[in-house]
């Protein structure tokens, strides 16, 4: 299975890691991740104003991209993972801005929301299946006891993302058992880092990230894992646990950490 | 020819505000066949009435048209007038011009250019009316209720005490629904198995009623006065006659592992097991999906320790048929899933619960004895948190859009019972507002804040947060002082919005009775008929038709059994004459009509047919008017038109079609 | 209605009429303390069109975007939504900035992801 | 026939159930929901009454759109009624839909007794469908002689 | 050709059967009507070749009702016409001895480019020719019997008779098309082409009624447009509803019932492709319903009188594109 790969700007400077764990893991797993050529950068936020278009059109490129190779879309960043689902959202449900977005294109065939956008643990859990994967670890994480972090990007909105329970998530922690660790479970895994805020506002960021670290250290997680760069930076801010990336995690598992860098 | 009479109602200023009444009423006299037309403030009050009879007797009129409200309102007021003058009351029309026109437009032009089609629709449909002649129909002097809460309860026993017979259809193995798992009502505090289980040993008593527990409706057909019904009686596995009620299968049997409904699943129970100890029948049930015998052959410990020997494996679902003359639905509500409100830490912490399952821990036949611990660790808990509306006045998906109604009420009960019995453990309600109308409620809310210290916040909660020390995080704001709160809690209690009972949809179908977006029966008239369904015969009872609490339920459960008394006391129905007819010469015989026909109406006989002078024996549809209920299903299947229904023909359709295209 | 604030129904797809005012957008911000004007209160803002103190408040820069508001309304309401696009009025303004090009080498560190830039140049510059 | 879209005055044909739509719309008008006064609408016992020989009836004396209101599948008065409905209206749709009549002149929509709002939501959106289409020419017009 | 009317003869002569229905030659080669015969003598008319397109089920409506049996020939698309009548109770099964002929595919004479035609050679059964000699008043020409069949043998349904009581003959595989390519065709044409395309057919029209008179599936006693049940009896007037919308009316009448036994197209005389507004009702039929051929199977509630409750909306319709 072939699947278009959007690595998302961090992934390129910052987050290199991410990035090259997730393409080792996935060939490891059996599917390939085709870079899309000439992708731009989402904006890390998706742009709210329904009449914002222009900041949308970098994910509705790629989003054709894909639909023109007749791939999913495949996403490592939250931030990504978001902006794509919901400027994806957007062109297939609100006729006003796949209208005008398709204009300013000037496509062919208009771009109508085709393309299906997958976060990677998205692909683990419905592609490939925890079941299997778990079959494929070869260095089991015994003994570790991890706490999820999803923050808001992956989970909210709900209908939108439809990604897992924004409430009370399960797919990290399936994961995490998949690996053969522990899951620790924590009130306040999907509440927010704090975000773009940390840039102005080191204290309310920390702040946030202190209750997080705090909740998670208390019910006796040793580790938090993530799937966002912007998460992990804040996270370490706080420092009060390690935080890795999930595709960290995993490539350990899977045994390919070293081959990875 | 017909000679027809247009009267053009005002209904006050309710249409002669907008629509210009004289002018409909000179426009009326142009229309071919009109004899007579005239406007009256008030068409429908007896002086309108007799205005019409007047009409009818000096104009010699064949047929009229009244212009007034929506014909779901006065049809049958203005037909019974035509009755009363001589006209065949099938030669009436109405032309909508209140709901449909004055009261949606606001330019007196356009009005009235509208309210004039409409009634020119109209007259040129009565041109094609034909009288028509009201069957008979004999009524079956026994009614069946669905569902032994309550509701069904008292309409049981009501109908039942004036003399006619009574079926309860009960799907799980007790009557007492509801209201047998809850510990105290409100606003008297009452105990809730003190009041209730005299009424099911009423009813269980009764010479005329007749109860089926753990049973469903399986099938319904027929009509007002003449339903048939198939009850599915489920295999109980235990004799109904032989058994003595004396516990000990439930007590010996090794299958104790099932979550016990009757507790919300907050204990377990036994395989074979009665709900609650003052169930009726007091005759256990198997749960074959749990029992060891029935999932592995071996076992049969409850057929040993039996005395009686009541145990029967063999039993089987049995299916009787009964006809009744009417039916009341009373399936009640259940509390909504959590699984949506995962910030609410429902399913995350034991120690939050819903209402209901308070309820069970406060009984104390619950699983706690009645004693006020928390579920995870026993302990008396010293803060407890209510959150209210968790579910209603969601216009989301995850919840409902309606006030759940009850709950403000027994918040307030649990407030101040918790308090009453337990007053070193604090009371906090997080509310968006506190609804209390009914005799005596506010006052019940009131003592709760000002003689038992209730803390009451105005804020809905945000999130509640578990702690590693196994408390509760109740993370909201106070909306009147502007505060963040953050509240230690022990337990959390959850207000779930109620919703009908889910099996409602499938009965609902079963009787062709509607239904609202919300899965509540619809009533007749939200105002003037509020215990009967649009569907003749098909009476409300209870949740089923909106949230209510128990003396509204039990006041409508009366108003749905005299209803049913009023129909029963008939012996005779006039059926609705506006059924299908087939036109022998045109019929094929081809069988089209009675594939679509949803009551087997239709039924075909080989008939001498003389064909303009083409004698033959063919098959021809044959309609029986008592089964037809008029919905012209078949008219359309049939492909040569030799289908036509009466009051609704093919022709006074394509008439009022071309009077709006005109 | 006042221009602004019709801008600010438009452009964040919100009709505050719906909202009931049970505060549990404010009983699930992460910000809460923080801000001057109070989630559950841009609705009231908007509605009463007082526009000026709404675009005024310190809560346009508070607001993490974390959806919370929004995944949590029971009415559908979205007042994150409707504070965004307050926040976009602001800044489509000229010279109506929450961050400068000054300042920013000084917030600027070694581990910073380009999504952190990215993110509050979308935030806080036009 | 070049009426200007701001003049045109289409004429609209509803049927609507008896038990559901009807009802709906009774309660549009109780709760002073407004609609345009295009709509004239017809009861008749069910949606399944309604022969596709009305609606092209009313085509071909000038209708400009017909709209077929009725329960919500699974709701309907007489249980399967509106099932049948439809798939005839589905048919009879696509058919017109195939010899070149704008499909937007056909609408089914399923309407309740509480839906008062979805009712006057769906005739002022349905008007405006209608308006934007401008007269029907083609159903008045299928069988050109000369 | 000769078994089938030896078969015939042995039949009356037994008197299994009272009478014959099938072809009789009429005036030129091609000219074949339906036809009864009541004796041997009678038979010595009768024909089958490639010229006998004609759907005798219909026949059997009136032949159900006088006395005896009523041997009757069905190619195997009538067999589907038959099975449907008698699903609609319009032809009596005890009242016909079913002989299922063979078919080679069935030649329409207009579809021969020649001028002057005198005869055709090669259209006999069972040896029909791959090339047919036309002999014209200018000479022969070779035209290929491919190329001169109806359009419903290249989309043919398939060679099995659905139901009967012997056959007789071999067949041959006639189906090189696609059956609903045209309607596809169509589909995909703006609302203005479809509409001119339709309105250049149907101004033909001179509704003559030879689609109602032939078509199994309009076997009412009275058609609707013969009585005055929708106002719509016998008006001639041009502008009238009947006039424009008989066409569509009487597609929908037959809409899951009709065979798709192409016997309307076959027959007008102004040569309308009457056929593609029933192929529509059967394609839309298969594509939101499911595989229906009416006449398949006695037992098949037909599409339009059956339901599923998660059946799709109308608004499909637009939906489809």
């Amino acid at each position: 299975m072939t699947y278009s790969y959007y690595p998302g700007c961090t992934l390129r400077t910052k987050a290199r890691d991410l990035d090259k764990y997730a393409r080792a893991c996935a060939e490891a797993l059996g599917f390939t991740l085709e870079e899309l050529p000439d992708w731009q950068c989402c904006g890390g936020v998706y742009p709210l104003g329904t009449d914002e278009i222009a900041s949308k059109l970098p994910s509705v490129r790629a989003l054709d991209a894909a639909k023109q190779k007749g791939q999913d879309l495949v996403a490592v960043c939250s931030a990504c993972y978001h902006v794509l689902k919901r400027v994806n959202d957007d062109m297939a449900n609100v006729e006003d801005i796949q209208t005008r977005a398709n204009n300013y294109m000037g496509l062919e065939d208009p771009y109508k929301g085709e393309t299906k956008v997958l976060h990677f643990l998205e692909v683990l859990r419905d592609r490939v299946g925890f079941d299997e994967l778990k079959k494929k670890v070869v260095a089991p994480l015994t003994g570790r006891k991890i706490g999820a972090y999803y923050g808001c990007l992956l989970l909210r909105p709900g209908k939108v993302m439809g990604f897992d329970d924004p409430e009370d998530p399960k797919i990290l922690e399936d994961f995490i058992r998949a690996l053969g660790a522990e899951p620790v479970v924590y009130p306040y895994r999907n509440e927010c880092c704090g975000g773009y805020i940390s840039l102005k506002e080191k204290a309310l960021a920390g702040s946030m990230c202190d209750k997080i670290m705090d909740s998670a250290g208390g019910f006796g997680a040793d580790c938090l894992v993530t799937a966002c760069p912007l998460c992990k930076y804040n996270l370490n801010q706080s420092g009060k646990l390690p935080v890795v990336y999930f595709t960290e995690l995993l490539a350990e598992a899977l045994g390919v950490k070293e081959v990875a860098l | 020819m017909q000679r027809i009479g247009v009267f053009v109602c005002h209904c006050g200023s309710n249409i002669a505000a907008t629509v210009d009444v004289k002018k409909v009423v000179e426009m009326a006299l142009k229309e071919q066949g009109v004899v007579h037309a005239e406007d009256y403030p008030y068409m429908c009050s007896e002086a309108g009435q007799s205005r019409i009879g007047e009409a009818i007797a000096q104009k010699k009129l064949t047929g009229i048209v009244v212009c007034s409200c929506s014909p779901r309102m006065h049809e049958a007021t203005f037909r019974k007038a035509a009755e009363r003058y001589g006209l065949n009351p099938y030669m009436v029309e109405i032309a909508n011009i209140r709901e449909h026109c004055s009261w949606i437009h606001k330019d007196m032009e356009e009005a009235t250019e509208k309210a004039t089609i409409l009634m020119r629709a109209a007259v040129a449909k009565v041109h094609l009316n034909a009288p028509l002649q009201a069957g008979e129909s004999k009524v079956t002097k026994r009614a069946l209720v669905i569902g032994g809460g309550i509701a069904g309860i008292q309409t049981a026993i009501d109908i039942a005490d004036a003399g006619y017979k009574v079926d309860i259809v009960e799907k799980t193995p007790s009557i007492g629904g509801r209201m047998s798992q809850l510990d105290k009502t409100f606003p008297t505090l009452d105990c809730s198995a003190c009041i209730l289980t005299p009424k099911m040993v009423e009813a269980a008593a009764h010479e005329n009623i007749t109860i089926h527990t753990y049973s469903e409706v399986e099938k319904v057909s027929g009509f007002v006065g003449n339903f048939t019904v198939d009850i599915r009686k489920k295999a109980r596995m235990v004799d109904i006659d032989k058994c003595t009620g004396c516990g000990v299968c439930q007590e010996k049997c090794p299958s104790k592992k099932t979550p016990n409904e009757f507790n919300r699943g907050l204990n377990n129970r036994s395989a074979i097991y009665t709900p609650f100890a003052q169930a009726i029948p007091n005759v256990p049930v198997i749960d074959t999906d749990a029992c060891i015998k029935f999932k592995t052959g071996k076992c049969g410990v409850c057929q040993k320790v039996c005395q009686a020997g009541a145990i029967d494996y063999t039993q089987k679902d049995e299916i009787i048929t009964e006809n009744y003359g009417a039916i009341v639905v009373a399936t009640g509500f259940d509390t909504i899933k959590l699984d949506q409100y995962g910030e609410y830490a429902y399913g995350q912490s034991k120690d939050v619960i819903t209402s209901l399952e308070l309820e069970r821990v406060m009984n104390a036949a619950g699983p706690t004895k009645g004693h006020l611990e928390r579920l995870s660790d026993g302990k008396a808990p010293k803060e407890i948190v209510f959150i209210q509306c968790v579910g209603s006045r969601c216009s989301d998906d995850r919840g409902k859009p309606y006030c759940s109604k009850i709950c403000c009420m027994y918040t307030a009960k649990h407030a101040m019972l918790i308090r009453d019995k337990y007053p070193d453990t604090n009371v906090t309600v997080f509310y968006i507002d506190v609804r209390t109308p009914g005799k005596n409620f506010d006052e019940f809310y009131r003592r709760a804040v000002e003689d038992y210290g209730v803390n009451y916040i105005k804020g809905q909660v945000g999130k509640v947060i578990p702690q590693p020390d196994g408390s509760l995080l109740v993370q909201g704001v106070d909306l009147l002082d502007q505060k963040r709160i953050m509240k230690k809690a022990d337990m959390v209690v959850l207000a779930t919005a109620i919703e009908p009972n889910p099996d409602v949809r499938k009965i609902a179908t079963m009787l062709t009775a509607s239904i609202d977006t919300n899965n509540f029966l619809t009533e007749a008239h939200p105002k003037l008929r509020p215990v009967e369904s649009p569907t003749a015969g098909v009476f409300l009872s209870g949740v089923c038709q909106g949230p209510k609490d128990i003396p509204e339920t039990v006041a409508q459960a009366g108003a749905a059994a005299v209803k049913v008394i009023g129909l029963l006391a008939k012996d005779k129905l006039k059926t609705n004459p506006c059924t299908a007819k087939s036109d022998e010469l045109l019929c094929n015989g081809c069988s089209t009509c009675a594939n679509v026909c949803p009551y087997g109406a239709i039924t075909y006989e080989t008939k001498l047919i003389n064909d303009h002078g083409i004698r033959e024996d063919r098959r021809v549809a044959v309609v029986n008017s008592a089964l037809c209920q008029g919905c012209g299903a078949c008219t359309v299947a049939c492909p040569s038109g030799a289908m036509d229904l009466q009051g609704f023909s093919n022709r006074q359709i394509l008439a009022e079609v071309d009077a709006i295209c005109r | 209605m006042n221009k602004q604030a019709e801008l600010i129904r438009q452009v964040s797809g919100v009709e505050p009429l719906k909202c009931m005012k049970c505060g549990k957008c404010s009983a699930s911000c992460p910000s809460y303390e923080e801000m001057d004007i109070k989630p559950h209160q841009f609705v009231s803002y908007v509605q009463n069109e007082d526009i000026e103190a709404l675009v005024a408040s310190k809560s346009l820069y508070k607001c993490l975007s974390c959806f919370a508001c929004i995944e949590r309304c029971p009415r559908g309401v979205k007042p994150g939504a409707l504070i965004d696009a307050a926040r976009q009025v602001v800044v489509r303004q000229r010279g109506q900035q929450y961050l400068s090009a000054d300042e920013i080498p000084a917030l600027l560190d070694d581990e910073m992801p380009q999504q952190l830039l990215m993110s509050a140049f979308r935030k806080y510059r036009r | 026939m070049s009426v200007k879209n701001e003049e045109f005055r289409p004429v609209i044909v509803a049927f609507c159930c008896n038990w559901c739509s009807y009802a709906g719309a009774d309660l549009a008008g109780s709760s002073r929901l407004a609609y345009p006064a295009d709509v004239k609408i017809i009861r008749v016992p069910c949606s399944c009454r309604v022969n596709p020989m009305f609606i092209l009836r009313a085509f071909e004396k000038g209708a400009d759109g017909v709209i077929l209101c009725g329960c919500h599948p699974g709701d309907c008065h007489y249980s399967t009624g509106n099932y049948y409905a439809r798939r005839r209206m589905t048919m009879l749709f696509s058919m017109l839909d195939f010899i070149g009549v704008e499909n937007g002149r056909t609408r089914v929509e399923w309407v309740s007794a509480a839906e008062g709002v979805k009712f006057s939501e769906t005739m002022n959106s349905f008007v405006d469908k209608i308006r934007s289409l401008g007269p029907n020419v083609r159903l008045g017009d299928l069988r050109c002689k000369d | 050709m000769q078994r089938l009317i030896d078969r015939a003869k042995e039949l009356l002569g037994s008197g299994e059967v009272a009478r014959v229905l099938g072809w009789r030659k009429g005036e030129n080669s091609w000219d074949v009507e339906p036809a009864f015969f009541a004796s041997a003598e009678e038979l010595d008319g009768f024909v089958y070749d490639g010229f006998c397109g004609a759907n005798l089920s219909k026949y059997m409506i009136e032949a159900s009702k006088l006395e005896g049996k009523t041997l009757v020939f069905l190619k195997p698309c009538d067999t589907y016409s038959f099975n449907q009548l008698i699903k609609e109770h319009r032809v009596d099964r005890d009242k016909a001895y079913i002989v299922g002929v063979g078919c080679k595919g069935k030649l329409k004479i207009e579809n021969i480019p020649a001028k002057g035609i005198l005869s055709v050679e090669g259209a006999g059964y069972p040896d029909a020719a791959e090339m047919l000699t036309v002999k014209t008043l200018y000479g022969d020409v070779q035209v290929a019997y491919k190329d001169a069949m109806l359009e419903r043998c290249h989309v043919c349904k398939g060679k099995d008779h659905m139901i009967f009581d012997e056959q007789i003959g071999e067949s041959a595989d006639t189906l090189d098309g696609d059956r609903f390519a045209q309607v596809a065709a169509i589909e995909a044409m703006s609302p203005e082409e479809k509409f001119a395309f339709f309105q250049a057919e149907l101004s033909k029209c001179i509704r003559c009624n030879a689609c109602r008179n032939v078509c199994p599936a309009c076997s009412c006693r009275k058609c609707v447009f013969d009585s005055n049940k929708f106002d719509s009896a016998q008006k001639a007037n041009t502008t009238s509803f009947e006039e424009k919308m008989f066409h569509i009316i009487r597609a929908f009448h037959v809409a899951g019932r009709c065979t798709d036994c192409g016997e309307c197209s076959r027959v007008c005389p102004q040569g309308i492709p009457l056929h593609l507004f029933n192929r529509k009702f059967i394609k839309d039929i298969n594509e939101l319903y499911g595989e229906f051929q009416a006449g398949a199977d006695i037992d098949a509630r037909g599409p339009l009188t059956d339901f599923r409750q998660d059946d799709c909306e109308p608004s499909i319709v637009g939906k489809r594109g």
